[in-house]
């Protein structure tokens, strides 16, 4: 196995998970987008770990998901907060901020 | 070492469909449906590049946790029955440009700096690599060289877990 | 469908296969309780007092959802504004289905014949294959009743012919002249 | 090829058909056997009554066979308005998860599908699957009975997890492994002050742990007292409402083939797993499965004792159950056991 | 069974209507959720359909809907003789059926000026009170299966049983005895029964542990039904409840000693319980103790039972004089009455049933206001009630 | 045990037009003997809701007033706040019409009893055809009163109660439904027992029940005779 093979899926993945940030309008689904994008780095994390043959990748790999996870709780929480608030969980609909 | 490139070009295929099934399913259920396929399969290369603490890791916390969520804010926030065709906003194109155009970037770069590198999975170097990913090693790891961004990380899910709480209240 | 509608055993099943998908059912009798009213007593006593216990037959009460169900009890009255409900409960339950009316209420409107609020017997509504008459008839009356449609189960033919007309025999009545008969 | 890496090990071992093939039949036959020993005969017995008697002629053992083989003559309807791909699917997850749970339970010192280094972590993993299984089944309904008891159900299945995990991580430490086979070897070589005869079955270091772990793993199987999801006097049968025939089927099947996984990983943390004292080498390898069995009906046992015993709890009081109790007792059981460890 | 389109009912139309400015839940809230309990649903034991509009896990307005049991008894009763209509109100409230008929007789007997034997009215008493324990002791078990428990619903049905099998050696009837006659009763007791009634209230005693010891003391128990649904007891006597769950909520007010004086009651010696906390727990406790009670005025009743003729003198064919009256008598479920009205034909004129579950069962939808939907099933098991006597 | 008051053989208008002029006279003059304790009673009700007072009488020891169409609710709030009548039993109609069809002839129901074919009225009298009365008690004193009123017989339309007992929420939607008498202020009067396109009023006594109109009992087909033995018909 080459190590581009990995870095190249994960790439790809991470360019999907860009345009669903960029074309959702759906607050969950930007945030499941989002995951994508985690899991792209997570890969090219492993991939990088295997190919160095050390354990720091795994380890950030790791604090990653972690953080994912508190992320996903913190977003859904707001997305939650907007579906309460506007009865829509569409983020066009958040203008408040606008000037 | 064809078996494992088989595999591994099974689970991409699996990984990338399922990918454009999230940004594209109109669906809400479905998109975190074909989530979990991309997880799961993120969780299987992981075990093809022996870091198999990390994958069920994976396991259990993006599939038993994560999707899950996702799933309950999809039926707290009404996920409606049929397609949902307002799931996209007007920016489908510049998006898809966008996108594009970082594939193709960060692909020509991706070759251009790493190649036909080899991870080597025989031998005496592959056994190694097989020590790398035991549970063993990475808490080694984890306890002593990154003891102190663990313990960041932890505060960090304290502090999460209180602010989702705080947010999702309502006074 | 299930398998044999489907044809997986062929356009009329062998012998031995037949008698073992018969046998299956006929001691599988996952029952709905359509409990109504009085009788709905006398059916939790006979599926729930040590003395009649009917699981001992096969009868299996748990199915809450009439998904699940192979068999339901009406047992009561059945007024006018409970009937649209009864038929479409009938409807939720998956073939091959079995109904078994308990009581003189469900058979016929019973000591409210006269009432204007009251159906004049459940198979107004949806096909009964045993009556049960009493009021409320005793819970032996019901074992009897699932002893009866254990033996049609037994004998029903599973070949196509069969098939389309299965569930649509004779009436049971577990009457005097029945028993009368059986002995 | 000893290089190999875990998915290719089991992709290409030799004896992957019959073992494969053997996992996927203890899940339907465990099944039965709980079914029928607990729920038909124990329970009724328990409430004074027979139980089934007159099905297959000896105390009614053709009963859940005859469920099995009803069930796929039933007719198959899925509800009008339901999402036909994700309703067919979700009851196959929950079944898949079932068997994956299956492949790190050792059923002797070979007997073993495959002994993953981390084999407990994968074990709570997969079967933290069926969840996925259980909302799919829940929204693909279309029926707000199931909505409901697939989204309580979730919410209790994550809440659990976790005290399920922490009451492992005692067992973990004390064994320094947390491959499966190495927790029974843990035990068997142990000692109880010095006497080293019966080796020691982690149930009497981890005696709370075991607890926790049963506490938690009733919550995991939505069992009374956590049976909210299926509650029958609340939500009618919760997220299965609306399945016939061969999916109800494997729903049944799931439900019991994973109290069955569940009380064969509890034997197996605590009680010794496939070990008997005096036994070794090749007679333990024949004697395992059935002591494994042994051990697990009895855990089984306690599992479906309280299951037909007690009220059952409150969404909210599960939740408090949970958070305020399980989690600082196993907190509090981790801590005394990491400091025991390191101080002996 | 579970669909809003079940034609032939009206609901309360508020209850679709927009809420916005009474949420309940102001934590978490995700919009109201329509669900539909019944007309057939498990814990609904009989043919209850309730409405509720949920907010999460939590009722913000509820509305049951009731009739799918009505019979029309009223009107009926209206074209029946008198002995034809003891046969028909046995059916009201189904599980104690015999306690049904002894308000309507007694009415019948004061208007037309006769008074039943003593003996007569002692046996009447036994009967209703073994009745009484049939009722309560089906709920004893019921209120665990609301809550989850399996068990202790079968052994409420198989003690239960044992107090079947002496009213139909009584009666001849196992269900629907049938067994008042104007001025007296059918028969005397058979041979043996009072030995056997004396055993039989011995296994019911120690069944009542079982259930204390099952259910009362069990913490899961405790935290389901303490403090849920709690009935103020001013309020819940305008709204009509009675009977343990009145007394539940600290009134302390029975017919059986506080009413006009009927059958033996006066003569027996019994407490009446009462709770002060007005929740869940306290009507299964107050109903727990009042098996007891029951039990031990049935061991008083056969100790004192009077000899004597069990019929008095009656005409054959009835004719009850003109008047009205009504009789009221402490149920198994709460207050019962007739308010009879003759016009000295062979029938009455007019019955007004006053039947005791109608009225414990209007205060669900104060009752079940902010409420978590287990709760819904805790609290309608708690106030126990037959359908047969919501509908009438 | 009071005996029956079955004399007062003046027809029922006169009584009430004396009523109406005179109330509390009449009403005392009128009452024969009486249970000290219900005529106590009485004297309580009557103190507080004054002239509202058509007529009382002791039927076996229950005190039955009635009183004037306009005091209803006014004896609602009496009954609560004087007489500690704090629990409510039951609010009912009464229909006094004879029955439409005598039984026994031209070979028509004969099973149904034979009620009189004059249009009499109860204890306490009536001014027309439909009455609403309701029984309210005292958990405290053990005392129970039943009111009574006269609705008009078009339209029958009596305040609610809801407002003094909750509890007569149903019970007045009971009332509703199977006579027909409306309540004002009621929250909302709906179906109760009955699909909502049920049509007529099953309790008055024109409702005419169908299944007897169609096949009178015992009915004009042949009773089978049962196997075995052969019983005599139901005697009762």
């Amino acid at each position: 196995m080459i190590l581009n093979q990995f870095l190249i899926l994960a790439a790809v993945l991470f360019c999907i998970g860009v345009y669903g940030v960029l074309a959702r309008r759906n607050g969950v689904l930007v945030l499941m987008s989002v995951e994508l994008m985690l899991n792209a780095v997570n890969i090219n994390l492993i991939a990088f770990s295997a190919y160095l043959r050390e354990t720091a990748g795994e380890v950030f790999a790791l604090f990653v998901i972690t953080i994912a996870a508190a992320e996903v709780g913190v977003g859904l929480a707001i997305v939650l907060l907007i579906y309460r608030n506007l009865h829509s969980p569409d983020l066009d609909h958040v203008e408040q901020l606008k000037g | 070492m064809i078996v494992q490139n088989i595999f591994f070009w099974v689970l991409a295929l699996a990984m990338v469909l399922g990918a454009i099934g999230v940004v594209r399913s109109q669906n809400v259920v479905h998109a975190a449906l074909y989530l979990v396929v991309v997880m799961a399969g993120a969780a299987a290369q992981y075990i093809l590049l022996a870091a198999e603490f990390v994958a069920w890791v994976q396991v259990i916390i993006y599939i038993g946790a994560v999707i899950i969520l996702f799933l309950f804010g999809i039926m707290l926030t009404r996920a409606p029955m049929g397609g949902d065709t307002k799931l996209d906003n007007d920016q489908r194109w510049p998006a898809a440009v966008v996108s594009v155009f970082l594939a193709g970037v960060l692909g020509a770069l991706l070759i251009d700096a790493f190649g036909k590198k080899e991870i080597v999975i025989s031998g005496a170097k592959g056994e190694q690599l097989l020590q790398v990913g035991k549970a063993g090693h990475l808490a080694d790891s984890i306890f002593t060289a990154y003891v102190v961004p663990f313990e960041v990380v932890s505060i960090l899910l304290l502090a999460a877990l209180v602010g989702a709480v705080v947010i999702a209240r309502r006074d | 469908m299930g398998l044999v509608e489907k044809g997986v055993f062929g356009k009329k099943p062998l012998k031995p296969v037949t008698w073992l998908l018969n046998y299956s059912r006929k001691y599988s009798l996952w029952m709905f309780q359509w409990g109504l009213a009085c009788c709905a007593i006398e059916m939790g006593a006979a599926l729930a007092s040590p003395r009649y216990d009917m699981m001992r037959l096969g009868v299996i009460p748990f199915p809450a959802s009439p998904r699940q169900a192979d068999l339901v009890v009406i047992s009561g009255t059945v007024t006018d504004k409970m009937a649209p409900a009864i038929k479409r409960l009938y409807e939720q339950m998956p073939d091959p289905k079995y109904v078994i009316s308990m009581g003189s209420c469900a058979n016929c409107g019973g000591p409210y014949w006269d009432s204007y609020s009251v159906t004049k017997g459940v198979d107004q509504v949806i096909p009964v294959d045993i009556y049960i008459p009493g009021c409320p008839p005793r819970p032996e009356a019901l074992l009897e009743a699932i002893v009866m449609l254990q033996e049609r189960i037994q004998n029903e033919g599973l070949g196509n012919d069969e098939l389309a007309q299965r569930w649509r025999g004779e009436h049971v009545v577990v009457d005097n002249a029945y028993m009368a008969a059986r002995v | 090829m000893p290089h190999m890496t875990l998915a290719l090990e089991i992709g290409w071992g030799t004896t992957l058909a019959i073992k494969t093939l053997l996992v996927l039949a203890i899940i339907p036959v465990g099944a039965l056997i709980l079914g029928y020993t607990f729920l038909l005969k124990m329970m009724s017995h328990m409430q004074s009554r027979l139980g089934p008697m007159d099905p297959g002629g000896f105390h009614g053992w053709f009963q859940l066979v005859g469920d099995g083989i009803k069930f796929l003559q039933k007719e198959d309807i899925m509800p009008a308005e339901s999402d036909r791909r994700v309703f067919a699917m979700a009851p196959a997850i929950v079944v898949i998860s079932t068997f994956l749970i299956f492949l790190v339970v050792p059923t002797g010192p070979r007997l073993v599908v495959k002994d993953l280094d981390v084999g407990v972590f994968y074990a709570l993993a997969v079967s933290s699957l069926s969840v996925v299984g259980v909302l799919m089944a829940g929204w693909a309904s279309a029926n707000k009975f199931a909505l409901i008891g697939a989204l309580r159900a979730a919410a209790q299945l994550i809440a659990y997890e976790l005290p399920l995990l922490l009451a492992v991580v005692g067992v973990v430490i004390q064994a320094g492994t947390m491959s499966l086979q190495g927790i029974v070897g843990a035990q068997v070589d142990g000692s109880i002050f010095g006497f080293s005869g019966l080796g020691n079955p982690f149930i009497l270091t981890q005696f709370v742990g075991f607890f926790l772990f049963l506490i938690a793993a009733q919550a995991e199987l939505t069992q009374t007292p956590f049976d909210m999801p299926v509650a029958e006097s609340e939500l009618v049968a919760g997220y299965m409402v609306e399945y016939t025939g061969f999916r109800f089927l494997f729903f049944f099947i799931g439900e019991f083939g994973t109290a069955f996984a569940f009380a064969a990983l509890a034997a197996t943390m605590y009680l010794g797993g496939w070990a008997i004292p005096g036994v070794t080498g090749g007679m333990a390898d024949l004697l395992g499965p059935l002591v494994l069995f042994v051990k697990l009906m009895g855990v089984a046992f306690l599992m479906f004792w309280v299951r037909f015993t007690y009220p059952r709890l409150r969404e909210d009081q599960l939740q408090a159950v949970a958070w305020k109790y399980l989690i600082p007792i196993g907190l509090l059981n981790i801590i005394v056991t990491a400091i025991i460890k390191v101080a002996v | 069974m579970t669909s809003t389109e079940t034609p032939g009912f009206e609901v309360d139309p508020a209850l679709y209507s927009n809420l916005a400015g009474s949420q309940v839940n102001v934590e978490l809230d995700t919009g109201d959720m329509i669900l539909n309990l019944g007309p057939q649903h498990p814990a609904t034991h009989g043919t209850l359909r309730l409405v509720v509009r949920l907010d999460g896990e939590r009722v913000v307005a509820a509305d049951p809907v009731i009739g799918y049991m009505h019979r029309g008894y009223e009107k009926l009763s209206e074209f029946r003789t008198y002995p034809q209509i003891t046969t028909l109100i046995n059916r009201i409230d189904w599980l104690s059926s015999f306690a049904n008929e002894v308000p309507f007789v007694h009415g019948a007997e004061q208007l037309m000026g006769i008074e039943a034997p003593p003996r007569a009215q002692w046996i009447r008493t036994i009967l209703t009170e073994l009745s009484r324990i049939a009722t309560i002791y089906l709920f004893l078990g019921e209120m665990g299966l609301q809550v989850g428990a399996l068990t202790p619903a079968f052994w409420g049905f198989r003690d239960r049983e044992l107090v079947l099998n002496l009213i139909e050696s009584a009666t001849g009837g196992r269900f629907h005895p049938n067994f008042n006659r104007i001025g007296g009763l059918k028969d005397d007791l058979p041979w043996g029964w009072i030995a056997e009634c004396r055993t039989t209230m011995d296994k019911i005693l120690r069944g009542c542990d079982d259930f204390e010891d099952v259910l009362v003391g069990n913490e899961i128990f405790e935290a389901r039904t303490r403090g849920i649904g709690i009935i103020p007891g001013e309020l819940g006597a305008a709204y009509g409840v009675s009977g343990a769950n009145l007394r539940a909520s600290g009134i302390d007010w029975d017919l059986r000693r506080d009413g006009k004086p009927y059958l033996a009651y006066p003569e027996l010696d019994f407490k009446v319980w009462t709770h002060s906390d007005g929740d869940s727990f306290a009507r299964y406790w107050v109903r727990l103790q009042e098996t007891r009670e029951a039990v031990r005025m049935v061991i008083q009743l056969l100790d004192g039972l009077p000899a004597g003729p069990i019929m008095a003198k009656v005409p054959r064919i009835i004719k009850v004089p003109e008047g009205e009256v009504w009789v009221e008598t402490e149920n198994p479920l709460g207050q019962m009455g007739y308010y009879i009205v003759s016009k000295g034909a062979t029938g009455p004129f007019r019955v007004k049933i006053r039947s005791a579950s109608f009225s414990n069962v209007s205060i669900l939808p104060w009752l079940l206001r902010g409420v978590y939907v287990p709760d819904v099933i805790t609290i309608m098991g708690s106030l126990y009630f037959i359908l047969g006597d919501i509908d009438r | 045990m009071a005996d029956e008051t079955p004399d007062t053989p003046d027809t029922p208008d006169a009584s009430a037009d004396d009523a109406v002029t005179d109330a509390s006279a009449v009403a005392v003059e009128e009452v024969p003997a009486i249970d000290p304790a219900v005529a106590a009673l009485f004297e309580r009700f009557e103190a507080a809701l004054g002239d509202g007072v058509v007529d009382h009488a002791d039927s076996f020891g229950t005190l039955v007033v009635r009183v004037k169409p306009d005091a209803w609710k006014r004896a609602a709030e009496v009954a609560r706040a004087d007489l500690d009548c704090d629990y409510l039993s039951f609010i009912s109609g009464i229909d006094w019409m004879p029955a439409p069809k005598p039984a026994g002839d031209e070979g028509g129901d004969t099973s149904a009893p034979v009620q009189p074919d004059t249009m009499t009225f109860g204890v306490t009298g009536s001014d027309g055809r439909l009455q609403v009365f309701a029984h309210v008690q005292s958990t405290t004193r053990h005392w129970g009163v039943t009111i009574k009123t006269d609705v008009a017989d078009p339209a029958p339309t009596v305040d609610s109660w809801v407002s003094v007992y909750p509890g007569a929420d149903w019970h007045e939607r009971e009332c509703w439904e199977m006579y027909g008498v409306d309540f004002s202020g009621h929250p909302k009067i709906r179906h109760l027992y009955l699909p909502g396109e049920f049509e007529g009023n099953p309790l008055r006594k024109d409702f005419a029940l169908l299944a007897r109109e169609v096949k009178p009992w015992p009915g004009l087909v042949d009773v089978e005779p049962m196997p075995g033995d052969d019983t005599e018909e139901g005697d009762s």
